[in-house]
């Protein structure tokens, strides 16, 4: 049984933006929302890392512990969708993210918030795949065309990793021994560690 | 002109497997991504991409009867590849060149936002020509034609070299070429680019 | 590049001197942190910044702007006083080196820190760092060349490499990261006005050869020039063509210039940007050929100003060449949008206006392939001979056959060739040259021994003995048939050298003999022709240590420098470092190009970085009273002035400001977003750092120093 | 859902501390700048994880996951207890003691001005609006979720506004007779009599110690609403202080709901004819001299 993991490698993360740029650009997203982000701490002096990060499709994922509306899904590859349509705007999973990954683009009425956008993994949402909707509301559905989501595919220097989790783990962990030292990988003991 | 339209076939994946869908998408039948990695590993750093369909008729595609069309990113001189998804003579998609010998499929932010050059709002679309201080619209042979008698005036005036062109490092090196021959026949050397500086 | 960036893997260390290529090269950093991981390859960043590349190093070097030189040569000098240097690579292949030594020597470890404010430990453990870890990849870019003395310190990098032996060998070399996506390319054809293409230079002989190649007469292109001595005399160039219309210095030309053609290039990367403007204005014709408005059409007030809106170069087709010297060949993806014209079509109208179409075209019919086949027709002298059309594009169609270690690739169409087929490509059947220098492997397989460039007239006294520059005996590609050292090739052909010969005889004559058609010889470490024969430290002309002017003077002014009078010793005032306090710095950000027209035309690029700024050092922003994120002034000698905000960060060091330099559309504080044509400005402008940006040029290539200038700091 | 019941059962006495200190908290909070990145030393690998940590989301670990545990687990299940509870308690002293009726055909005492009723009118529809649309949210996944509840969080936005107005409006005009009185703690000893089917005068001025409970409650606790939930729609706050806010919100708007529930189950039920004074401004001279002893008519 597949299941689909981020990691990012933060030895190798130059802070290029390349993944946020890559997302927005493929999947058209509004100025302002950020279904990926680079941060990096210690700006200027040694000891500065990089790090993108998006939604991690949690394991026991909080945000469809809070959502009120039940708008939000896990897949049984572990992705973790939302529907647009279903979606409130309340925020509560912003709230209870680990990560900061739900967005909210301004709504139409007193510029309220609307609908939560985050990562899809680049796997649409809950319209027909491919369909003009999907596209429009969720951007391309890569995981249905056998294809890594883009920001992965597109790390310029293959921080970020996507995909299985068995073989991301094997990739990092080839990594970390070539390296002789390292660190464990960010974020996946909140975003996984309870299954 | 050249235009070579390539066809890629996906790589075809070993692993294939079933799954049982969560019910909230028990209609979608998607596949199941054996190693959907764009990974390289730390020794050879090899992509492993792999994908299968889990039936023929789930798989539909997202741009049907497009073709992919290879060309090299405008911005730095890393020079990574660009794949372009384009259907019926539009450029609907910036796809990853994951087999580009040197870049691997990575692209910075620049490269990631390549289509955005030819889809860019801002690109302009007629000649321009400024009058009384104001930016007006003129058709491509009114541009070219002033542009030229001005050009000829000013070269029976004032001789070649009172001409001064600024050739680019943004262009094919062919156009390089022919920039430089413009000015060798022009009657000039007052011709430079970017890489002076 | 003398290797490439995937060559870059086999690094034992990697040594960056002025460039920061996680921003400028972000995609090069998949190869170098795959050395710096499997291979353990420190890395060692010598900038005044502590940039994102000096995030990923194990060492970083903190030195004062303009002082790379004697960085280098302390360095050289430290390898050689321990004993490091290689002896028989030096022996062998390279010439001029006790002369090269004795200069070195005079730059100890102390006068170093002296000089560059690097602890003298740190020369010390850098020099023994690369001696440890060899082979060297030495990367430079514009941090390394833009200062007046830019061409001694590119020469001292390049011995620095001999000196340690890293030239010609897979994981060392000088790999210079190449700005623009095909500056390599478009310097390759010399768009510069001092060369015809290939680098042939403007000498009657360069002449009567490209003549030959266009198949006219060379007394047709004679009659063009309005005397023959402009043939032969260096045009004006880029960072300096504005004075040839503002004659505010003396110019060496008998017509001011009155008209401008722009193609695709930015203006506000170039120095003194104030000024630049002020000659826009001056001229009788400005055209501007641009897919985006660039800052000139803003900046224009006069008419006479057009703007031909050109396509990008995924809507033509084309070869481009890659800092690897790798040609790639772009395919068209779609038609030029909006009705734009793709750049062949606007030079074709233009020629065909100005009448002289048919001998200009003469060879061409199908565009671009033509073009590229009388490329390779004359561009001999770096081996563009063996790229045409048809090849370029087969590596494109079969990129994935590539080994990514080697370049080479594994069976397949293009079986044994090397990707990109990296200059010289000697013929249709080479596989290119992936490592220059290379004598490890035979020259019909890619190596290459240096280059005889100057003859066999300069002896040097080597090791007591006197020699000649021809490579010592026992130097040769493998199936050479000279076992040593042998000038270039000539007069297979009667009458032609390797350069000269269209009909490429020579060449396949060289290459069947298995050796090299410019001959086997050695580097040099002196260059007579230069004005300082071995590289030696100067100081910037506006050097914030006015104390070390007197000891490291600056060159004497050179009249005639590309038509126009720069200054030199004139300028070079030690009263200037107590009013203007700061060494002023560019550099580039990753997500903007150039002069920004494009990116900052991408509404997804222009929200990731919306605003200009400058950096301070916290330290240095607090003496001043200012606070983070407030707009300051900075005002360079010249009276140019930008309107920035201030961002503080450690990034720089007490006494430098850093400003990117991709933004444009505000000049001096005034904003210029209403000039652009109506719908087509940029969604964010900012002041361009240029303006503030000092005089000071190359003494041999003219090129601007933007590196090293002073300013002052004020709130606005 | 299993594993959160027992994280609340553990921490049932965080949640409470927050509550009980969290408005003065917010205010602090709420008036802080966000900071993005928070530049701390130059960290060993996990210190720098535990620097990106803050720099995306603040504390996770202190405030994300107790909001997490609350909002999962409690918060549905405390509006479903007050919402079956209160009315069922309601309806045993219905049955048990049932209404209080007084006389409508005497006397009738001029108690409550026009502006005083349109003030409370503004205040009571544009409060019961945000009630129904605040109970939306909270069961939004009975209702499905999508437009119906998007649009009653729009409601909810707007009847805040006018909510926050009249609030306002109600604490000046009351604010005199809402001082707490000594009488009122005995009123609180009675239970306000409700408990007695006995017409015996209550100790109480103008209003009640009840009525003025439920008089703070609304403006002073509407107002704090009115803040916390400011923040929650523009989000102007850092995701630490956001979390914080949104527990005061949730916790302030069940108690309010509760006194809400009370008041309606008192005006319209329990004592026969309430609903009237508020509508015409008279009150039965009987009932105010039982029910308000101490005002001087």
């Amino acid at each position: 049984m597949g299941r689909m993991k981020f990691l990012c490698d933060v030895e190798r993360c130059i802070d290029c933006s390349g993944c946020v740029v890559a997302c927005k650009e493929g999947n058209q997203i509004p100025v302002g929302v950020n279904r990926r982000r680079v941060i990096t701490i210690n700006q200027g002096k040694p000891g500065e890392k990089s790090i993108s990060v998006a939604c991690m499709h949690c394991a026991d994922a909080p945000c469809i512990a809070v959502c009120p509306v039940d708008a939000i899904y896990q897949r049984d590859d572990g992705i973790v969708l939302v529907s647009k349509e279903t979606c409130i705007g309340c925020g509560y999973c912003f709230m209870a993210c680990p990560f900061g990954a739900p967005q909210f683009p301004s709504g139409q009425v007193f510029g309220a918030r609307g609908a939560m956008d985050k990562c899809t993994f680049c796997a649409g949402g809950p319209e027909e795949n491919f369909s003009e909707k999907e596209r429009k509301l969720y951007g391309q559905n890569r995981i249905a065309e056998g294809k890594v989501p883009l920001c992965a595919a597109m790390c310029a220097t293959k921080s970020l990793l996507a995909g299985d989790a068995d073989i991301v783990a094997d990739v990092y962990r080839e990594r970390v021994f070539k390296r002789g030292s390292g660190s464990n990988a960010w974020g996946w003991d909140k975003a996984y560690k309870k299954k | 002109m050249a235009q070579r339209k390539i066809r890629i076939s996906p790589d075809q994946g070993t692993k294939t497997e079933s799954i049982t869908l969560n019910p909230k998408v028990a209609r979608r039948s998607f596949l199941k991504l054996s190693a959907a990695t764009a990974a390289l590993t730390g020794v050879a750093m090899t992509t492993r991409m792999t994908a299968k369909a889990a039936t023929p008729a789930a798989v539909k595609e997202a741009y049907p009867d497009s073709t992919m069309i290879r060309s090299i990113c405008t911005h730095c001189a890393v020079g990574c590849g660009i794949n372009a998804e384009v259907q019926n003579g539009v450029w609907v998609r910036q796809e990853v060149a994951q087999d580009h010998p040197v870049s691997r499929g990575g692209y910075c932010c620049k490269g990631a936002s390549a289509i955005d050059m030819v889809t860019s709002e801002k690109r302009l679309k007629t000649p321009m020509k400024r009058v009384n201080g104001k930016w007006q619209k003129i058709t491509w042979d009114q541009a070219m034609d002033e542009i030229a008698t001005k050009l000829n005036s000013i070269r029976d005036k004032d001789g070649p070299d009172a001409l001064h062109l600024n050739g680019s490092a943004k262009v094919s090196t062919e156009m390089a070429y022919l920039q430089r021959k413009f000015a060798a026949f022009w009657g000039s050397n007052n011709v430079d680019h970017q890489a002076r500086i | 590049m003398t290797n490439s960036l995937n060559d870059m893997r086999h690094a034992k260390s990697l040594i960056f001197i002025g460039s920061n290529a996680a921003e400028a090269h972000p995609v090069s950093m998949q190869h170098i942190l795959h050395a710096k991981e499997v291979n353990n390859a420190p890395i060692i960043v010598v900038d005044p910044r502590y940039t994102k590349l000096a995030a990923k190093a194990d060492e970083f070097v903190r030195i004062r702007p303009g002082t790379d030189c004697i960085f280098i040569m302390g360095l050289i000098n430290e390898v050689i006083q321990k004993g490091y240097q290689d002896k028989e690579f030096i022996r062998t292949r390279v010439a001029g080196y006790p002369a090269m030594a004795e200069v070195a020597a005079k730059y100890t470890p102390e006068e170093v820190e002296n000089v560059t404010g690097i602890p003298a430990a740190q020369t010390i453990k850098v020099a023994k760092i690369l001696a440890m870890n060899r082979p060297t990849s030495l990367t430079w870019c514009m941090g390394g060349t833009q200062h007046s003395i830019g061409s001694s310190i590119t020469r001292a990098f390049c011995i620095l490499q001999l000196v340690l032996g890293n030239m010609g060998k897979s994981g060392g070399g000088t790999n210079i990261f190449r700005g623009h996506d095909n500056v390599q390319g478009a310097t390759d054809m010399c768009v510069l006005s001092h060369t015809l293409p290939g680098y042939y230079g403007l000498s009657d002989g360069s002449w009567k050869h490209w003549c030959r190649v266009w198949d006219v007469d060379y007394d047709y292109i004679k009659g063009r020039f309005k005397e023959k001595k402009w043939m032969n005399a260096k045009g004006f160039t880029l960072s300096r063509w504005y004075e040839g219309v503002l004659q505010e210095e003396k110019i060496e030309q008998y017509t001011p210039i009155k008209a401008m053609i722009q193609w695709g290039c930015g203006s506000n990367s170039n120095s003194q940007y104030n000024r630049v403007v002020k000659a826009y204005n001056k001229l009788d014709l400005f055209v501007i050929v641009d897919p985006f408005p660039t800052m000139a059409a803003a900046t224009c007030t006069t008419d006479n100003v057009y703007i031909l809106p050109c396509s990008s170069q995924y809507e033509t087709s084309g070869s481009v060449t890659s800092t690897s010297r790798q040609i790639q060949w772009r395919y068209k993806i779609v038609e030029p949008v909006n009705g734009c014209r793709d750049d062949y079509t606007i030079m074709k109208d233009l020629v065909d206006r100005l009448g002289f179409a048919d001998q200009f075209y003469k060879n061409i019919k199908e565009v671009p392939e033509d073009i590229t086949r009388e490329i390779n027709r004359g561009t001999l002298t770096i081996g563009y001979n063996g790229q045409t059309p048809e090849r370029i594009k087969k590596h494109m169609d079969n990129w994935h056959t590539f080994d990514i270690e080697t370049l080479q690739a594994r069976g397949g169409p293009c079986d044994g060739d090397y990707f990109g087929m990296p200059w010289p490509c000697w013929t249709e059947e080479h596989p290119g040259t992936p490592i220059l220098y290379d004598i490890s492997k035979p020259v019909a397989e890619g190596g290459l021994p240096f280059r005889n460039r100057f003859g066999l007239e300069h002896k040097y006294i080597q090791s007591g003995r006197t020699e000649d520059l021809l490579a010592a005996k026992g130097v040769y590609n493998p199936g050479s048939e000279v076992k040593g050292g042998y000038p270039e090739f000539k007069d297979v052909v009667p009458g032609t050298n390797w350069k000269t010969d269209l009909s490429q005889k020579t060449i396949k004559e060289a290459i069947k003999r298995g050796m090299a058609p410019f001959g086997n010889a050695r580097a040099r470490c002196v260059v007579w022709n230069f004005p300082d024969q071995i590289p030696i430290h100067r100081e910037p002309l506006h050097s914030p240590r006015p104390d070390l002017i007197q000891k490291y003077p600056t060159y004497e002014d050179k009249p005639n420098h590309y038509r126009v009078f720069t200054r030199f010793k004139s300028e070079q005032n030690p009263d200037l470092a107590a009013k203007f306090p700061f060494v002023l710095t560019t550099g580039r950000m990753v997500e903007h190009m150039g002069a920004g027209a494009e990116t900052r035309s991408n509404k997804y690029l222009s929200e990731l970085k919306s605003e200009m700024y400058a950096e301070i050092n916290p330290v240095a922003g607090n003496n001043l009273g200012l606070r983070d994120g407030e707009m300051i002034w900075i005002e360079s000698p010249e009276g140019g002035k930008v309107k920035v905000k201030a961002f503080f960060t450690e990034r720089v060091d007490e006494k430098t400001i850093f400003m990117p330099f991709h933004f444009g559309g505000v000049l001096m504080g005034e904003s210029l977003a209403g000039n652009y044509p109506a719908g087509h400005a940029p969604y964010i402008v900012g002041e361009p750092a240029n303006v503030c940006t000092n005089y000071g040029y190359d003494i041999v290539t003219q090129i601007q120093a933007t590196k090293d200038g002073l300013c002052k700091v004020s709130r606005a | 859902m299993n594993y959160y019941y027992k994280v609340i059962m553990k921490r049932i006495l965080i949640p409470a501390c927050i509550a009980a200190t969290g408005m003065v908290a917010a205010m602090v909070y709420a008036g802080t700048d966000p900071v993005i990145v928070t530049p701390i030393g130059a960290g060993t690998g996990t210190s720098s994880f535990i620097q990106m940590n803050d720099a995306f989301t603040g504390d996770w670990q202190q405030y994300g996951q107790t909001f997490t545990n609350l909002q999962a687990g409690l918060f549905d299940q405390l509006f479903l207890v007050i919402l079956t509870l209160i009315p069922a308690v309601f309806l045993l002293h219905y049955i048990l003691i049932g209404a209080k009726h007084f006389d409508h055909e005497g006397e009738d005492v001029y108690f409550f001005s026009s502006t005083t009723r349109l003030i409370h009118w503004v205040a009571a529809v544009s409060f019961s609006l945000l009630v129904v649309t605040g109970l939306m949210i909270i069961f939004g996944k009975l209702l499905g979720g999508g437009t119906l509840i998007m649009g009653g969080r729009i409601v909810h936005i707007a009847s805040a506004l006018v909510f926050a107005v009249a609030a306002v409006f109600m604490f000046l005009i009351w604010l005199k007779d809402m001082l707490p009185m000594p009488y009122d703690i005995a009123w609180l000893f009675i239970m306000g009599g409700y408990l007695s089917k006995k017409k015996k005068p209550i100790p109480a001025g103008k209003f009640n110690a009840g009525q003025k409970m439920w008089f703070w409650l609304a403006t002073v606790g509407g107002l704090v609403m009115a803040y916390t939930g400011w923040y929650l729609y523009t989000f102007q706050v850092t995701t630490d202080q956001l979390r914080i806010l949104a527990i005061i919100h949730n916790f302030l708007g069940a108690a309010m709901i509760a006194m809400f529930l009370v008041h309606l189950y008192m005006s319209m039920f329990a004592i026969k004819g309430a609903l009237t004074s508020m509508i015409t401004g008279y009150k039965p001279r009987e009932e105010v001299e039982i029910l308000h002893s101490r005002y001087k008519i």
